[in-house]
């Protein structure tokens, strides 16, 4: 490329001046600005400002986390399409793939939790059907204050109306997901949306901007205001006064969103498309952008033909939107008019706004003049990315020395009573219907294992098969320890999906922390992700994408740090899946991995003694990899009942979600935590209520325990017998460490199942 | 039995549908796009679940002005089977082809779950192969399903039977308890006066496959077939092609 | 002569139809501490711009529209009002 | 004295804001046939029976109700109005 080749920019009459003042608004450093001057070899111009400091923000540019993110492993035999597109890709068999990834939607949510949530929701689903895949399937990963205070309880339930709304809307089950209540997100909830898809693997489509000349279409709903800025606005911190950014306040348009996905996919059928990517932050300036960057192309367009909402927009306005509901798509020449009219079947606005060059320019026109012209490679992958000291900090360093001693141990049975009721009650482990219900979960007609087990199970098209997801993170472990709450987060994870029977496959994963510029927080996110790396590397799960969601704290109060991971498993055989609840009086329960004696950063400490303290759990990556093993092949094997992973609330509380959770309703049982394979001097608050990891309550039929045994032995894994099942009307009757407790299974039901509604009782979707 | 499903732009259970007929049955089906006019001889009309065009201003206020609709409508006042599933009901109430209207849920959110169903009618080309009193066990997806209607309306169709399937527990009882959505009198479902259009919320379609270990919902299908069989009902008539070709071009309900 | 008309139409649930949303903000309001709220009707509110050759005009093509689609008769009443032009 | 006053909230989606109930019931009438229907904008109208000391108080009370509780300034405009009581 010639300098001679490039074009007179034009800056628009009436733009701002250039200043530092200007640019420092823009979100870039100085630094940052002498780089934009060296390779661009002039002033950009106003609207090419806006360009810069949306694709260099953090929320495009991962500036702070890039580094981080390259030492993840993201290749293995089920990778098709790793980190890079829309969204990662695996092969399920049968000539078949997965699409899938995660995103965050933090900020909107804290301003506006209906309208946030139901876009984020919207914006992942395009992520997913722009790589030629249906939807199959949501999941939601939400965290926020506690549900004591009213600001939660409107933003939670906002948020569950919101995710639910959308989805039903647009046809795709929500079938899992976590929700986690701390005063740590009182005023930063966390709302992840992953989305998985399916499609056949000749049909894959990436974004790409290829063959000079091909049109380039804007498709969807029209551009208007709303959401400028809206990725500098995710890296930046939450104020009063963003609360009062109304512009950036985007509403959700489901029935569009339901048009775009059937057109999108009738398009990729047809083969009628190039390329193909979702308009999401920093709306057409990074769709535009990264497509001809994934090329080497580069792309020229007018935004007087881009079909707009309001009047008087301007180019700086146009690029910058982020209107939902739209996609940039390059057709191929000769099907244009093919293109145009299956848009038309579904009544989509489509409009030819420009081409693909061969000069690398990101060039904007208004009107022919040329208001834009960047080239594309240092724009979008020349970000400047920092290297930062991390720091542990004196909270943090404070906590993890503080002396559990005195929790450790109970006065009397009543006490530990007690403690199970209250954790049962803890809305962080308590039944999560009041929200799943309000989500469609069996549209569709593949849901085998909705909300409620450990992992969601679907049935896939390839004849036989089903595929298992989860989510988890676990952000009060990795306050504690960043690098064991990254690798717990893997590993929990894997553990839920291996399970229902699955064998874990691949993750994408959503990063939440809040700036990266405190070094005690800089600390948080590389150890997270190392802790991540090593889990995936241990049990050959790798990355296929992601997202980064920095900033996330107020008033100077960053929230937990809390990687949040969405796994994906293959079961072969959809009649071995294993439901995670006790299945019929009479089957042996047995408990598989070792118990240690570690209590720090429980929710029993939490919840009963409102403490954040200790150590979390350790995660041993090998302990963690034949773990899973065992399942996948005890599964395999029909040597399981039922498995449930043993987390939030540790052994005592596992039992219990077992006993309510019976289909038929509550079921009782007689256990000896004692019998439970453990290590050395394991105190009476850690065998009830720790929770170490790598452990799984299992059953079976009566007499079958060998096979369970067996399992064990050729993967080294600890297992033992603990106790039977009884029947609907009896007690479960836990025994351990000194301690004897008997609660009727219906009473802990009880407690279990009004703990959010109790909470939520009052709050009904008013403003909608 | 040839089922033809309506396509509106926003519907979602439309595949369900399909396979609950194909691979449920074994019986063949047809999508009708909704901006067609020919109902493509088909034995049986489903309306399915969904959100045909949005549902922002009331659920099946819009789609029912929708080219197709004009055949549905003919097609089901000439005696042709119509079924109408959810969003389906919603259409068809808003269409004057059933009493009564689909408010929001009485506790105002979407709820979906497995409700007890009892069957008050098996007199029905719908439910012949239930008995009646059968208890089934049937999900429900809907923000707006509570049925309400006049007093007298409600006492004209409980007087002639045509409550088809109403809420009610594990015992069988319709108490309010086993209201999901408010619905008067615990109304799931009802026919028309002739008793060939069926609207109901619930999704039978969602439980009429053995791989997702519950079957419930096929017997609506199977009655229909036997319906069909049995010659009740009424074909539709195809389109002459001109005619059919002209209405694949017409102007949608909706169109941007 | 023809020209824009700012219509509103305000739609309110039928007398004796049940007004859940009404109730529910009814409620809420008493948890907040306002007292003295004796009823709460939750309706819709639909503005639109017509163009028609006078404000008469513009009030009868509304209400046809009304009563074709924009409200259900048998769940809701609905007044028109043309607003100052 | 203190008496019962009718009161109308109106609430109605903020300038620039998507509005896709608008949108989709202006489309709808056009495919109906009505012409010169420019622009729809779908709002709420809550209707309430407050007891206060006047008029004005009925008025000022229920504004504090729109940003408590009724409205959604993030999104939502309003407008409070005593009817003739
Ligand atoms: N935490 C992460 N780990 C690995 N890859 C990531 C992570 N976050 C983002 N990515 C990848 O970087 C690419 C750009 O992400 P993003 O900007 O979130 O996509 P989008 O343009 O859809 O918003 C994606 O392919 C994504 O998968
Ligand atoms: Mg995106």
């Amino acid at each position: 490329m010639t300098r001679a080749s490039l074009e007179r920019v034009e800056a628009r009459p009436g733009d701002p001046v250039m200043s530092a003042a200007l640019v420092a608004e823009h979100g870039l450093s100085p630094e940052e600005w002498e780089q934009i001057l060296g390779f661009m070899g002039r002033e950009p111009t106003f609207t090419e400002l806006g360009v810069f400091s949306a694709m260099w923000s953090e929320h495009c540019g991962y500036k702070n986390s890039r580094p981080l993110l390259r030492t993840l492993p993201t290749e293995g035999p089920a990778v098709v399409q790793g980190p890079g597109e829309n969204a990662g890709v695996i092969d399920v068999g049968g000539g078949w793939g997965v699409a899938f990834k995660i995103e965050s939607h933090n900020h909107p949510s804290a301003v506006e939790p209906y309208q946030g949530a139901a876009t984020g929701s919207g914006g992942i689903l395009r992520d997913v059907f722009t790589m030629g895949a249906r939807p199959i399937a949501i999941l939601d990963s939400l965290h926020f204050g506690s549900l004591d205070s009213p600001q939660s309880r409107y933003l939670f339930d906002g948020v569950v109306r919101g995710v639910g709304d959308y989805g039903n809307c647009v046809g795709v089950p929500t079938v899992g997901g976590e929700a986690i209540f701390d005063p740590a997100y009182e005023r930063n909830p966390l709302i992840n949306v992953m989305c998985i898809g399916v499609l056949p693997l000749e049909r894959l489509i990436r974004g790409e901007a290829e063959g000079v000349g091909n049109p380039v279409m804007a498709v969807g709903a029209r551009t208007g205001r709303d959401g400028i800025h809206g990725a500098t606005f995710a890296s930046e911190e939450l104020d009063e006064e963003a609360v009062d950014s109304r512009p950036q306040v985007q509403v959700g348009d489901p029935f569009t969103e339901k048009l775009l996905l059937e057109a999108s996919l009738e398009l990729i059928e047809r083969d009628l498309l190039v390329g193909i990517q979702d308009m999401g932050a920093a709306g057409l300036t990074s769709s535009g952008t990264e497509m001809a960057a994934r090329s080497g192309s580069g792309i020229d367009i007018d935004v007087a033909y881009l079909p707009v909402r309001e009047k008087g927009m301007t180019p700086y306005e146009m690029l910058l939107s982020e209107s939902q509901e739209r996609m940039l798509l390059v057709a191929k020449p000769e099907h244009e008019e093919a293109v145009r009219e299956v848009l038309e079947r579904w009544d989509l606005q489509a409009a030819t706004i420009g081409q693909v060059t061969d000069d690398g320019m990101f060039r904007v026109r208004e009107d022919g003049v040329v208001r834009v012209e960047i080239p594309v490679k240092p724009l979008v992958d020349d970000c400047p990315t920092y290297v930062r000291e991390g720091v542990m900090s004196l909270a943090v360093a404070e906590a993890r020395s503080a002396d559990l001693g005195a929790y450790a141990s109970f006065e009397s049975d009543g006490e530990v009573d007690a403690a199970l009721r209250t954790l049962l009650d803890a809305p962080s482990i308590a039944s999560r219907r009041w929200i799943y219900e309000q989500y469609d979960t069996t549209v569709q007609t593949n849901t085998l294992e909705g909300p409620g087990s450990d992992a969601a199970v679907l049935r896939l098209p390839a004849e036989g098969r089903a595929l298992a997801a989860s989510t988890d993170g676990n952000g009060r472990h990795t306050w504690l320890d960043p690098r064991t709450g990254g690798r717990a987060a893997v590993a929990e994870a894997a553990r839920n999906v291996a399970c229902s029977g699955a064998r874990p496959l691949a993750v994408t994963n959503c990063l939440n922390f809040g700036s990266p510029e405190r070094p005690e927080v800089y600390f948080q996110l590389a150890g997270a992700v190392e802790g991540m790396g090593e889990a995936c590397r241990a049990l050959r799960t790798p990355v296929t994408g992601g997202n980064v969601s920095l900033y996330n704290e107020t008033g100077g109060q960053p929230v937990y740090p809390t990687p949040v991971i969405g796994m994906l498993g293959v079961i072969e055989d959809l009649e071995r899946r294993v439901p995670s609840a006790f299945q019929r009086e009479g089957d042996e329960i047995w408990v598989a991995g070792v118990t240690r004696d570690e209590i720090g950063g429980s929710e029993y400490l939490a919840a009963c003694h409102g403490l954040v303290a200790g150590l979390p759990p350790a995660l041993e990556l090998r302990e963690a990899a034949s773990l899973v093993d065992f399942l996948v092949e005890g599964a395999a094997d029909g040597a399981f009942a039922s498995a449930h992973d043993c987390s939030d609330g540790g052994l005592a509380v596992a039992l219990a979600e077992c006993a309510v959770g019976a289909v038929d309703g509550p079921l009782g049982c007689t256990v000896d935590l004692d019998a439970a394979p453990a290590g050395a001097n394991v105190s009476a608050a850690g065998r009830w209520f720790g929770e170490s990891h790598s452990r799984i309550v299992l059953t079976c039929r009566p007499g079958e325990g060998e096979r369970i045994a067996a399992h064990g032995r050729r993967h080294g894994v600890p297992v033992a017998r603990v106790g039977v099942v009884n029947g609907p009307d009896s007690p479960c009757r836990l025994t351990g460490a000194g301690h004897a407790i008997a609660p009727p299974a219906a009473e802990l039901a009880r407690i279990y199942e009004e703990a959010i509604p109790r909470r939520m009782s009052e709050e009904a979707g008013i403003t909608s | 039995m040839k089922v033809g499903i309506v396509r509106f732009p926003g519907s979602n259970c439309d595949a369900d549908v399909y396979r609950a007929v194909t691979e449920g049955l074994g019986e063949s089906a047809t999508y009708l796009w909704h901006k067609s006019t020919d109902l493509e001889g088909v034995d049986v009309v489903v309306l399915p679940g969904g959100f045909s065009y949005g549902d922002y201003l009331r659920a099946g206020a819009i789609a029912r002005f929708s080219p197709i609709m004009g055949e549905v409508i003919d097609f089901a006042r000439g005696g042709g089977l119509t079924l109408g599933i959810c969003n389906g009901f919603q259409v068809l109430c808003e269409a004057h082809l059933l009493p009564g209207a689909l408010v929001r849920n009485r506790n105002l959110r979407f709820r979906c779950h497995d409700v007890g169903l009892r069957v008050e009618n098996a007199g029905t080309p719908f439910t012949s192969a239930y008995a009646e009193g059968d208890l089934l066990h049937i999900p429900i997806a809907h923000g707006e399903g509570q049925f309400v209607a006049e007093a007298s309306t409600l006492d004209e169709v409980e007087a002639e039977e045509r409550v088809v399937f109403r809420y009610v527990d594990r015992r069988g009882q319709a108490t309010d308890a086993a209201n999901p959505n408010g619905s008067a009198r615990n109304i799931a479902g009802i026919v028309n006066a002739e008793g060939n259009i069926l609207g109901l919320m619930p999704h039978p379609e969602r439980h009429s496959l053995s791989v997702l270990g519950n079957t419930d919902g096929l017997g609506v299908f199977r009655s229909l077939l036997a319906a069909v069989a049995d010659g009740r009902g009424r074909r539709s008539d195809p389109a002459p092609p001109a005619a059919a070709e002209f209405a694949a071009g017409a102007v949608a309900g909706v169109s941007s | 002569m023809s020209r824009v008309w700012s219509v509103d139409v305000r739609v309110t649930p039928r007398e004796g139809i049940l007004d859940p949303a009404g109730e529910t903000i009814r409620r809420a309001l008493g948890n907040l501490g306002y007292e003295g709220v004796h009823s709460v009707r939750a309706g819709r509110l639909i503005r639109l711009e017509v163009e028609a050759d006078g404000a008469e005009a513009a009030k009868a093509s509304t209400e046809k529209m009304c009563e074709q689609l924009i409200a259900n008769p048998i769940i809701e009443d609905y007044v028109v009002r043309v607003r100052e032009g």
